[in-house]
C-alpha cells in the first residue's frame, strides 16, 4: 500500500510568510509537495472556522502563518490573530480536536528556509500521526445513520 | 424504485437571456424525454428550481403552456440560489420541482377585456398569462398591458415588449419612474397607479391582473376600486417564502391557506379574508 | 419581596419606566419572566433562590424594547450580563433603570451602570467547584477520549438554539449560522453540525460570556453546553489576566497585548 | 379487526424484546440519560427506560428524522448525475414503549405527509415501523392529553398497546392491528388468554381542562387580539416547543456541497424562528415573536382541524416541559378560553 | 455566468520544467465555468498578454486565471492587462505555479497535481469574485520631511522645487546632520562644509519650505495623501524672531565644560549654544539639561546680556498639527562609539578615536583647527593606525553587514594625515578594500602610491597602551599571517555605522517595517527601494542602510520625485481591498447588530458609527461603516464579526471559503 500522502492547507498572510514562501522559491529550496497555501491579507483575516471547514473537507494538517510580532503590515493584526489562536486552540483541544494538527508559525519575508523546514517538518508529523480519520468520520458521516437517536 | 416528490427533474440550460441589471432568463430543456412528455402545466403555476450545492429556490414559470417543448424562468439574483443560478452556463444542468401551485382561471375569462398591471420584476409571473391570453387571443375582448419599472433599464422582455408593442390587437403601455427615463424612451414617464387611472379599460365585464411590488399593489388597488372593479375580479400572486410547494413544510402557511397550495393566484376578494402575513 | 413589589410600583406610578422586568411563580415549582406594566400588577412579583433565568436576555428583544423604558430585577449575573449589554451598546442608562438584587437578597438601587459596574466588580467570576472537577477530569482525558466525550454528548441537540435564546449576549439579528454565503455552520443537527455550532457558540462568546449557566438551564436536552463557556473562561483568565464584563469593553479577543504568550508559535 | 385482548407477563416483556432483536428488528425505545428519557435505538432490555412520564423529545424523528437525505448528486463538468432517496435502507422498526399522546400525533403526521401529496418517504418509514405503546399510569401537571381527545389508555395509533396492571403486576396487551398481529405471531407464547381485566382503573388520571371544538370558535375571532403580545412577551423564539412537540412537521430543505459531490436534505424547522418566514428581500411577513407563537397555535388549534381535520397537539406537554421560558401552552389555552370577545 | 479564462505560463522552463503544463490546462479545461484552459511559454510577453486579451474580447470571459509566479510578482501586469481587454481588473487573480510550486518540488505526479490544485482553487475563487472600482481619496500637497542632513536636505529642496509644500523637522538644533561635520569628502577631497552650506542656506530661505529644528515626530495618524502629524517643538528657550543670533549670551554662559556633540565630544560648548559657527538657523538654544538655571534654580545670565531680550525660560515644548500627503524619511545613521570594543580598551584611552572623531580634528572648524593633534596632550602623531571594519562584518559582534562608507573614508583620512603631517607613518589595516565607485578606486590608489599609505590586510586584535605608545596588534595575512605590532600615537577606528537610537520606535509610529538592525526597510529592495510598505511614506539615506553623500543624495532625490509624483495628482486613487459593512433594504438596512467590537479591533481606526434614521430622523439603528479611506484591508474586523457583516473585498467569506472547499475536494 502506498505510503500515506497528508492533506495540508497552509493559511498564511500576504506580506511575510507568503513572500517567504515565495523566497524559498526563488531561492529553489525543495519541499514536500503535500502543502497548498491559501493566500490572506494578514493573520487577522484569518476566520477560525475556515480552519474546522479545512478539518470537515478532509484536511490532515493545517498550517497558519504570518508575520513575526511587530512585523505586521497593519501593526497589529498579527497580534490579533494570536490571541483568537490562543482560545482556538484551547477550545480545539477541550473538544478534543487534535491540535498537534495545527501548526502555528511567523515566517518573515526573509525566511525562506524557514518555510520549507515549517512545511517539512509538519509533513513528517503528520505522516507519523496519519490520517485525521476521527474528524473525517464526521464530518463525511452520511446523514442517513444520523437519524435514530 | 418510485422517486419521492423531492426528487427534480434534470434540466439543461438551453439560452440565458440577461434581461436587466441582475435579472436574467433561462430557457430549459428536460434532459430527459419521458419526463418532458409527463411534464404539464398551467398558467401561473412555479417551480422550485434547484443548483446542486446550492438549494432551491421558488419562482414561477414565465414560458406559456401553449409554447411546449421548454420552459422559462426570470430571477433577479438576491441570495445564495439565485447566485449559483446567475453562475451557471449555456449547457449547464440544473434541478426543476414543479409544476406547483393553482392557476390564473384563464377559461372563466373568456369574452372579457384583460387588464394587465405589472411593475419591474413582477412581469415574469404574468407573462405566462399574457403569453396565453394572446396565443388564444380570440378568446378575448381586449388585452391591456400597463408595465412600469423604476428605469428604462430595468424593463425586462425588452423584444417582447417590442413585439406586444407592434401587435394591433394588444394595448401595451409602458412607464418608468420620473427620472428613470432615457433621451430617446417614447414611452410614459410617471407611477403605475396613476398611469393605470388614464389607460384602463371600464371596469365593465374586464378582468385586471396585479403583479408588482408592495408599495406598486398597495396604491394600484385603490385605483382600481375606484375604477369600480370588483375584488373578485382583481388578481395577483404572492411570494411568500417557500420549501417543499406543495403544502408540507409550513413555510408559506398564511391562515389556513397555503400559498404553494391555494396560491400563489389569489384575488383581492380571497386576500381581505386572510391574514396580514405575506 | 415586598421591597422589590414596592420599588416596582413606585417605577411604574412615578412612570419612570413603562415596563418592570422580574419574576413570577410559574409551572410547578419554576419561576418564570414576568412583565409588570401596571402597578397594581407589581404585585405578582416573586423573588427567590428558584429565579435563575437570565432576564437580561429580554432587554435586548424587539417587542419588549419598544414597550419603552424598562426596569429589570437583576441578580449579580443579570447585573454582569447588563454591563456587557452596555459596553457593546446595545442597552444605555437612557432605556434601562436597573433594580439590583444582591448575592444576599438585598435590594439595591443604581443611578447608573457605571455604578451596577462597580458593584459588579467587588465579585469575581469564579466557576463553581462541581463544575471545576468535572473541568479537571475532563482536561485528565486524552485528546480522543474529549472527542469522543463531546460527541456523544452534543449527538442529541437538535438544534433548537433554546441555548443561543437564554443568553443574554446572544442578541445579533442575525447569527452565523442564519449566515448562508457561505453556510459556515451546517444546518442540520448531524454530528458535525453539532460539533461545529456549539463550537462556534463557545468561540463568540469568549471575554463576553458572564457564566450565568442560562444556556445549559434552558437546553430541553440537558447538554452540559456551559462547560465550554466556563473553560473558556478559565483559560481566558489564565491567559489574559482579570476578567470581569467592564464598560470600556475591553474584550479579550478584540485586544491584545504585545507580550501575549506564544510558547505555541513556532 | 376488532381489538385482541391478551395478557403479557411482567418478565415476559423483556423475552419479547430478545425475540424482536433476534428477528432482526431495530428497536427505538426511551433511555434515560441526564436525567431525561429519550428514544434510542437500543440493543439490549436493560437500558430501556421503565419509569418515566414522558420523554423529552416524541417519537416523531423515528418516521420524521432531524435530518433525512433526499438526493445525492455528482457533478460532472457541465452534467449532473442524481440518486434518489433509497428506500431498501429504511430499517424494519419496533418502536416500544410510546405514549398514546404519542402515538395519536402519528395520525397528524399522516395527515399533514398526506393531505394532497403523497410523501412516500415518510410513508414507507411508517409502513416499517411497528408501534407498541404503553399507557400512562401516571401524569404531571402538563398533561392535558384529555383535553383534546385523547386518554391515558388511547389504543389510537397503536399497533399493540401495553397497560400496566397495577404498581407491579402484568400488563395486558392490546392487539390493535395486523401489525401487531405479526408481532404476536412472532412470539405466541408471551400474548396469553387475558380475561376481561378492565385496564381503567390503572390509568393515569387527566382532568379535562378546556374545551377543544370552544377554542378553535374563539380562535377564529381571535387572531387579531392584544393577548397574543401579552402573553408571548417572554417567548424567547426558540425552537425547543416545535422540535419536541410530536405533531410539527415543519422543515428546512438544504443543500450540502463537498466538491462535485454533494447531497440534498430535510431538516427540522419551526415556525418559531425569526428566519423562518424571511423574504430574500429582508421582508418578513411575521417579524415578531407574537405573531410566530400565534401562529404555532393558530396553526394547531385553526388552521389544523380546518384544512386537514384533525389537531396539531396531543396534549403530551412536552413544549412545556421543554420551554426554557416556562411557555406553558395549558395555561395560555384556558386562558384563551376565559377572554372575553 | 461565469466563463473563466485559465492560462498557464511555462515560465520559460521554470514551470514546464517541472510541471506538465499541458496536462493542468487539460484538466483544468473540463471544469464547470472554464471557458478556455491554455498553456503558453510566457504569459507575461506581450504575445502572451495579447493572448489573455484576445481570449477576453473573443469569448467574453467574465474572469481571468493566471497561473504562473507569484502574484506578488506580476499581478499588477495581468490586472492590467485584463483592463485593457475592458474587464474588471480585480476578476483577474494568479495562482503561484513557480515560486509555490515548480522552483520547490521535483517533476512528479505530485508536483502537476499540486499545480491543478492550485490552478482550481483560484477558478474558485474568482467565480466569486466581483467586479471592484478604485478608490479615489484627496491628495494634501504637503511633504514632511523628517531629518535635516544631507537627504533631507536634499529631499526638501527637490520637493519644494517641484512647487509643492514641505515641513522639514529636525531634532537637533541645526540642520547639516553628519556632512556637516566633515572635513574633506571623497573623492574629490574638496571641504565638506564649503557644498554643503549653501544648500542649508537655500532651505531655510526657501519659500515653500517650512523649517523646524529642535522639533521631533511626536505622533501620526491617517494615510497616503490624508496623514495627519503632530510636531513636537521643543522649548528653545529663545524666541527666534527677536534672536538677532549676535552670539553674546554663548560668550557670556558660565556654564562652559559641556562636550559638544558636533565636535563628537572632542570640543566644549556653553549650555546656551549653537551647535557650530555655519549653523541654520543661526540662533542658540538652552539646553535645558544642562542649564545652571534650569538645574539650580538661577543664573539667568544669558537673559541679562541678551540685547534684545530674546531670552524665554518659560518657554515651553508646542505641539503643532500638520496635514501632510507624504513623508520623507531621512533621520540617517550614527556611528559606534569606542567604548564597544573591549579589544581596543572600551575608549578608555583617548588617543582611540572614531571615524567621526578624526573628521573633526582635521576639520578647519574643528576643536583643532583642521591640524591633526592627538586628544590626549595635543601632541601631533608621528605614527598613526586606522582599523578598517571596526564592527562591521563581524558576526560577533552583532553587525554582519558592510558599513560600506569606510574604506573610503578611512582612505581620505590616511592621505589627510599624510597632507597635514610630513613625514608621519599611516597605516591602514583592512579586511577588503571596498572601492566600488566612480573614482574610488582611483581615490584610494593615490592614497596607497602616492601619498604612501601603509595598507595591511589583517586584523587588529588588540590595542593596549605601553609607556605613552599605543601598542597595536594585528596579523598580515598577505605575509602568510605574520604577526605585525605598531607602535602608534594614535588610532583611529572605523567604526560601524548603525542605526539611531530609537530608530524601531519611529518605525513603530509610522508602520514601516525595519531590518534586524533597525535600519528601515525599503518595500522592495530593487524595484522599491525609497518606498515603505506604508503607502506615502518613503526612504532618503542612511536611515536605511549606510550611505555614502552621492548615494544619499540619489536616493533623496529619487524619493523627492516620488513625492512629487504623488502630489501631480490632485486624487489618488487606491485599491479597493479594503472592509465592507453590509448594507441592506429597509427593514434590515444592515445586519450588523452595532456591538462595535470590530472598532477596537481595527488597527487604524477605520471603522465609525452610523446613524440609520427613519423618514422621520429618528435613529432606528446603529452600525459599523468603514471608513474607505482609512482602511488598509487587514480584514481583522471581518474575523471578529460574529454576525458576519464585515466583509473584505478582495478576500470575502465566499472568496477563501471556496478557495478551501476546492483545495480539498474534486471537481
Amino acid at each position: 500500500m502506498a505510503e500515506f500522502e497528508p492533506k495540508i492547507v497552509a493559511f498564511v498572510c500576504n506580506w511575510c510568510t507568503y513572500a517567504g514562501a515565495d523566497l524559498t522559491g526563488t531561492s529553489r529550496i525543495k519541499y514536500a509537495t503535500n502543502v497548498r497555501i491559501v493566500r490572506f491579507p494578514c493573520t487577522g483575516r484569518i476566520d477560525y472556522m475556515l480552519l474546522l471547514k479545512a478539518f470537515d473537507e478532509g484536511a490532515d494538517g493545517i498550517i497558519v502563518s504570518g508575520c513575526h510580532p511587530n512585523d505586521c503590515h497593519y501593526t497589529s493584526g498579527n497580534f490579533h490573530a494570536r490571541r483568537r489562536w490562543m482560545t482556538f486552540r484551547s477550545m480545539c483541544d477541550f473538544m478534543g480536536i487534535d491540535t498537534r494538527r495545527i501548526k502555528f508559525s511567523w515566517v518573515s519575508a526573509a525566511e525562506g528556509a524557514k518555510w520549507a523546514d515549517i512545511v517539512n517538518t509538519t509533513v513528517a508529523s503528520i505522516r507519523e500521526i496519519g490520517p485525521y480519520d476521527e474528524y473525517k468520520k464526521v464530518a463525511k458521516k452520511p446523514v442517513k445513520e444520523e437519524n435514530h437517536g | 424504485m418510485i422517486d419521492s416528490l423531492y426528487m427534480p427533474y434534470l434540466m439543461r440550460i438551453e439560452k440565458i437571456t440577461c434581461e436587466a441589471p441582475g435579472v436574467k432568463t433561462f430557457r430549459l430543456k428536460f434532459v430527459n424525454e419521458e419526463d418532458e412528455n409527463k411534464f404539464s402545466f398551467k398558467a401561473g403555476q412555479f417551480g422550485e428550481y434547484s443548483v446542486f450545492g446550492a438549494g432551491e429556490s421558488t419562482f414561477c414559470i414565465a414560458s406559456s403552456p401553449t409554447r411546449k417543448g421548454y420552459i422559462e424562468c426570470t430571477f433577479r439574483q438576491a441570495g445564495k440560489v439565485t447566485n449559483a443560478l446567475a453562475g451557471c452556463e449555456e449547457g449547464s444542468v440544473i434541478g426543476f420541482r414543479g409544476p406547483y401551485g393553482n392557476i390564473f382561471p384563464i377559461d372563466e375569462w373568456k369574452g372579457k377585456n384583460l387588464l394587465f398591471i405589472a411593475g419591474g420584476i413582477a412581469l415574469p409571473p404574468m407573462r405566462c398569462v399574457i403569453w396565453n391570453a394572446l396565443d388564444t387571443r380570440e378568446n378575448f375582448n381586449d388585452v391591456t398591458i400597463v408595465y412600469g419599472a423604476k428605469s428604462v433599464s430595468d424593463l425586462v422582455y425588452k423584444d417582447e415588449l417590442q413585439d406586444w408593442e407592434n401587435r394591433k390587437d394588444v394595448k401595451l403601455v409602458t412607464t418608468v419612474d420620473p427620472g428613470g427615463e432615457t433621451p430617446d424612451w417614447k414611452g410614459e414617464i410617471g407611477f403605475v397607479p396613476t398611469i393605470v387611472e388614464k389607460v384602463a379599460p371600464s371596469a365593465e365585464n374586464t378582468i385586471a391582473v396585479v403583479c408588482g411590488p408592495p408599495v406598486m399593489i398597495k396604491f394600484t388597488l385603490p385605483v382600481l376600486a375606484k375604477l369600480g372593479f370588483k375584488d373578485e375580479n382583481i388578481f395577483t400572486t404572492l411570494e411568500n417564502r417557500m420549501k417543499c410547494g406543495f403544502g408540507k413544510c409550513g413555510h408559506c402557511n398564511v391562515g389556513k391557506m397555503y400559498v404553494c397550495k391555494d396560491g400563489p393566484v389569489f384575488t383581492q376578494a380571497q386576500l381581505k379574508d386572510l391574514p396580514d402575513e405575506y | 419581596m415586598d421591597e422589590l413589589i414596592k420599588r416596582a410600583k413606585e417605577l411604574l406610578e412615578a412612570s419612570a419606566v413603562k415596563v418592570v422586568i422580574g419574576y413570577e411563580q410559574g409551572t410547578g415549582n419554576k419561576t418564570r419572566a414576568l412583565f409588570v406594566e401596571k402597578p397594581e400588577d407589581a404585585g405578582k412579583l416573586v423573588f427567590d433562590s428558584r429565579c435563575v433565568q437570565n432576564l437580561a436576555a429580554y432587554v435586548t428583544k424587539q417587542e419588549v424594547k419598544s414597550k419603552g423604558k424598562m426596569a429589570i430585577t437583576a441578580t449579580l449575573p443579570v447585573m454582569r450580563s447588563l454591563v456587557q449589554l452596555a459596553s457593546e451598546f446595545q442597552i444605555s442608562d437612557n432605556n434601562l433603570v436597573v433594580i439590583g438584587i444582591t448575592p444576599d437578597s438585598k435590594i439595591i438601587d443604581f443611578k447608573n451602570l457605571e455604578e451596577v459596574e462597580a458593584f459588579v466588580h467587588q465579585f469575581q467570576i469564579e466557576i463553581d467547584e462541581r463544575n471545576k472537577e468535572i473541568l479537571e477530569k475532563l482536561e485528565k482525558m486524552t485528546p480522543s477520549e474529549r472527542w469522543n466525550f463531546w460527541i456523544e454528548e452534543l449527538s442529541p441537540c437538535i438544534k433548537c438554539y433554546a441555548c443561543r435564546a437564554a443568553c443574554p449576549m446572544c442578541y445579533c439579528s442575525r447569527c452565523t449560522v442564519d449566515f448562508n454565503r457561505p453556510q459556515w455552520i451546517p444546518v442540520q443537527s448531524t454530528e458535525l453540525g453539532n460539533l461545529e455550532w456549539h463550537f462556534m457558540r463557545a468561540m463568540h462568546l469568549t471575554g463576553r460570556c458572564i457564566d450565568c449557566d442560562a444556556c445549559a438551564n434552558a437546553c430541553p436536552l440537558a447538554l452540559p453546553i456551559n462547560l465550554l463557556t466556563k473553560k473558556m473562561i478559565v483559560d481566558a483568565k489564565a491567559n489574559f489576566g482579570t476578567y470581569q464584563p467592564s464598560l470600556k469593553g475591553e474584550n479579550v479577543l478584540s485586544t491584545f497585548k504585545p507580550d501575549d504568550k506564544e510558547n505555541f508559535i513556532q | 379487526m376488532n381489538i385482541e385482548r391478551r395478557l403479557v407477563r411482567k418478565n415476559s416483556l423483556e423475552k419479547l424484546f430478545e425475540i424482536l432483536k433476534q428477528n432482526k428488528k431495530s428497536v427505538f425505545a426511551p433511555v434515560v440519560k441526564n436525567g431525561k428519557a429519550s428514544f434510542k435505538t437500543v440493543e439490549s432490555f436493560s437500558t430501556v427506560a421503565e419509569d418515566y412520564i414522558q420523554t423529552t423529545q416524541s417519537s416523531k424523528e423515528l418516521v420524521f428524522p432531524r435530518v433525512e437525505k433526499f438526493l445525492d448528486y455528482e457533478k460532472n463538468g457541465k452534467d449532473v448525475s442524481v440518486k434518489g432517496f433509497d428506500y431498501q435502507n429504511v430499517p424494519d422498526t419496533v418502536l416500544w414503549g410510546v405514549r398514546p399522546c404519542d402515538t395519536i400525533g402519528f395520525g397528524a403526521l399522516n395527515s399533514i405527509f398526506n393531505w394532497d401529496y403523497k410523501d412516500e418517504i415518510y410513508n414507507a418509514r411508517l409502513a416499517k415501523t411497528t408501534i407498541l405503546s404503553f399507557s400512562c399510569n401516571k401524569s404531571d401537571e402538563y398533561c392535558f392529553c384529555t383535553s383534546v381527545g385523547g386518554n391515558p389508555g388511547s389504543t389510537a395509533g397503536s399497533d399493540i398497546l401495553f397497560t400496566k396492571l397495577g404498581a407491579d403486576g402484568d400488563y395486558l396487551a392490546e392487539v390493535i392491528t395486523e401489525k401487531g398481529q405479526a408481532i404476536v405471531a412472532l412470539a405466541p407464547g408471551l400474548f396469553e388468554k387475558a380475561d376481561t381485566a378492565d385496564k381503567e382503573k390503572y390509568l393515569a388520571d387527566v382532568p379535562v381542562k378546556f374545551n377543544q371544538k370552544e377554542i378553535s370558535e374563539r380562535l377564529e375571532k381571535f387572531f387579531k387580539s392584544e393577548k397574543w403580545v401579552e402573553a408571548s412577551l417572554k417567548c424567547l423564539g426558540c425552537g425547543a416547543c416545535a422540535f419536541v412537540c410530536p405533531t410539527c412537521a415543519c422543515f428546512d430543505i438544504q443543500d450540502e456541497e463537498h466538491g462535485k459531490t454533494g447531497s440534498r436534505m430535510r431538516c427540522w424547522d419551526s415556525c418559531g424562528y425569526a428566519q423562518f418566514t424571511v423574504h430574500t428581500s429582508g421582508h418578513n411577513p411575521r417579524s415578531v415573536q407574537s405573531q410566530r407563537w400565534r401562529q404555532r397555535i393558530m396553526h394547531k388549534f385553526s388552521y389544523m382541524p380546518e384544512r386537514l381535520s384533525v389537531y396539531g397537539c396531543t396534549g403530551c406537554g412536552r413544549c412545556s416541559r421543554a420551554c426554557p421560558a416556562d411557555m406553558n401552552i395549558l395555561e395560555h389555552l384556558i386562558s384563551i378560553q376565559e377572554v372575553k370577545l | 455566468m461565469a466563463k473563466i479564462g485559465v492560462f498557464i505560463c511555462h515560465c520559460g522552463e521554470n514551470i514546464s520544467a517541472t510541471v506538465d503544463c499541458a496536462k493542468v490546462a487539460e484538466v483544468v479545461g473540463k471544469y464547470d465555468g472554464v471557458a478556455i484552459s491554455v498553456d503558453y511559454k510566457y504569459m507575461c510577453s506581450d504575445p502572451g498578454q495579447t493572448l489573455i486579451k484576445k481570449a477576453i474580447v473573443e469569448k467574453g470571459l467574465t474572469g481571468v486565471v493566471v497561473a504562473s509566479c507569484s502574484p506578488r510578482m506580476h499581478e499588477p501586469t495581468f490586472r492590467k492587462a485584463c483592463a485593457e481587454a475592458g474587464l474588471n481588473p480585480y476578476m483577474c487573480e494568479m495562482a503561484n505555479l513557480r515560486e509555490h510550486c515548480s522552483w520547490v518540488h521535483e517533476k512528479s505526479e505530485a508536483t502537476t497535481q499540486k499545480a491543478i490544485d492550485l490552478v482550481r482553487t483560484i477558478v474558485e475563487k474568482v467565480k466569486h469574485n466581483q467586479s471592484l472600482n478604485a478608490i479615489k481619496v484627496p491628495v494634501t500637497k504637503t511633504a514632511l520631511v523628517i531629518g535635516g542632513g544631507i537627504a533631507g536636505i536634499q529631499a526638501s529642496l527637490d520637493i519644494a522645487n517641484s512647487g509643492h509644500k514641505v515641513i522639514l523637522i529636525e531634532k537637533d538644533p541645526s540642520i547639516g546632520g553628519h556632512m556637516s561635520q566633515l572635513s574633506e569628502t571623497f573623492p574629490t577631497l574638496d571641504c565638506s562644509q564649503c557644498i554643503l552650506t549653501p544648500r542649508m542656506v537655500e532651505v531655510a530661505q526657501h519659500p515653500n519650505i517650512a523649517l523646524y529644528t529642535y522639533a521631533e515626530l511626536e505622533s501620526i495618524d491617517g494615510f497616503i495623501g490624508n496623514f495627519k502629524v503632530k510636531i513636537r517643538k521643543k522649548a528653545k528657550s529663545v524666541d527666534e524672531k527677536i534672536c538677532t543670533g549676535c552670539g553674546l549670551c554663548t560668550t557670556k554662559c558660565p556654564n562652559k565644560k559641556i562636550p559638544s556633540e558636533f565636535n563628537e565630544g572632542l570640543g566644549n560648548r556653553t549650555a546656551i549654544y549653537v551647535p557650530f559657527p555655519q549653523a541654520v538657523p543661526n540662533k542658540p538654544v538652552i539646553d535645558k539639561t544642562l542649564c545652571t538655571y534650569y538645574t539650580k534654580g538661577k543664573c539667568k545670565i544669558c537673559e541679562k546680556f541678551c540685547p534684545t531680550h530674546a531670552i524665554k525660560f518659560d518657554q515651553e515644548d508646542e505641539i503643532i498639527e500638520v496635514p501632510v500627503g507624504a513623508i520623507v524619511l531621512a533621520t540617517g545613521f550614527t556611528v559606534k562609539k569606542t567604548n564597544f570594543f573591549p579589544e581596543y580598551g572600551y575608549g578608555k584611552h583617548p588617543d582611540i578615536v572614531t571615524g567621526l572623531q578624526f573628521e573633526r580634528l582635521a576639520s578647519a572648524s574643528g576643536p583643532t583647527l583642521g591640524e591633526i593633534r592627538r586628544p590626549s596632550d595635543g601632541k601631533i602623531p608621528e605614527t598613526i593606525v586606522f582599523v578598517a571594519c571596526a564592527g562591521s562584518r563581524d558576526e560577533a559582534k552583532g553587525i554582519p553587514y558592510c558599513s560600506k562608507i569606510c574604506c573610503m573614508y578611512t582612505a581620505k583620512h590616511a592621505m589627510l594625515y599624510q597632507h597635514k603631517v610630513h613625514g608621519g607613518k599611516s597605516y591602514v589595516f583592512y579586511m577588503d578594500i571596498r572601492a566600488g565607485g566612480k573614482n574610488y578606486d582611483e581615490f584610494v590608489r593615490r592614497a596607497i602610491e602616492e601619498d604612501g599609505v601603509n595598507y595591511i590586510r589583517g586584523r587588529v586584535s588588540r590595542v593596549y597602551e605601553k609607556n605613552g605608545k599605543l601598542i597595536v596588534k594585528g596579523a598580515d595575512t598577505l605575509l602568510g599571517a605574520t604577526p605585525v605590532e605598531i607602535e602608534a600615537d594614535m588610532v583611529v577606528l572605523a567604526t560601524a555605522g548603525v542605526a539611531n537610537e530609537g530608530a524601531e520606535e519611529l518605525a513603530q509610529k509610522l508602520h514601516v517595517s525595519y531590518d534586524p538592525y533597525h535600519f528601515f526597510a525599503e518595500a522592495h529592495p530593487k524595484l522599491k527601494p525609497v518606498e515603505t510598505n506604508t503607502a506615502g511614506i518613503f526612504l532618503a539615506g542612511a536611515c536605511q542602510a549606510p550611505r555614502d553623500i552621492p548615494e544619499s543624495v540619489a536616493m533623496a532625490s529619487g524619493a523627492a520625485a516620488k513625492v512629487a509624483g504623488l502630489f501631480s495628482q490632485d486624487e489618488l486613487t487606491r485599491e479597493p481591498l479594503i472592509a465592507v459593512v453590509n448594507r441592506q433594504a429597509p427593514p434590515v438596512f444592515s445586519s450588523c447588530v452595532g456591538c462595535f467590537l470590530c472598532m477596537s479591533a481595527c488597527p487604524y481606526h477605520a471603522i465609525e458609527k452610523e446613524e440609520i434614521k427613519n423618514r422621520q430622523g429618528e435613529v432606528i439603528k446603529t452600525v459599523a461603516k468603514v471608513n474607505p479611506g482609512l482602511c488598509q484591508g487587514c480584514g481583522t474586523c471581518v474575523a471578529f464579526c460574529r454576525t458576519k457583516s464585515i466583509d473584505i473585498q478582495g478576500y470575502t467569506h465566499e472568496e477563501v471559503y471556496s478557495e478551501v472547499m476546492a483545495l480539498l475536494n474534486d471537481y
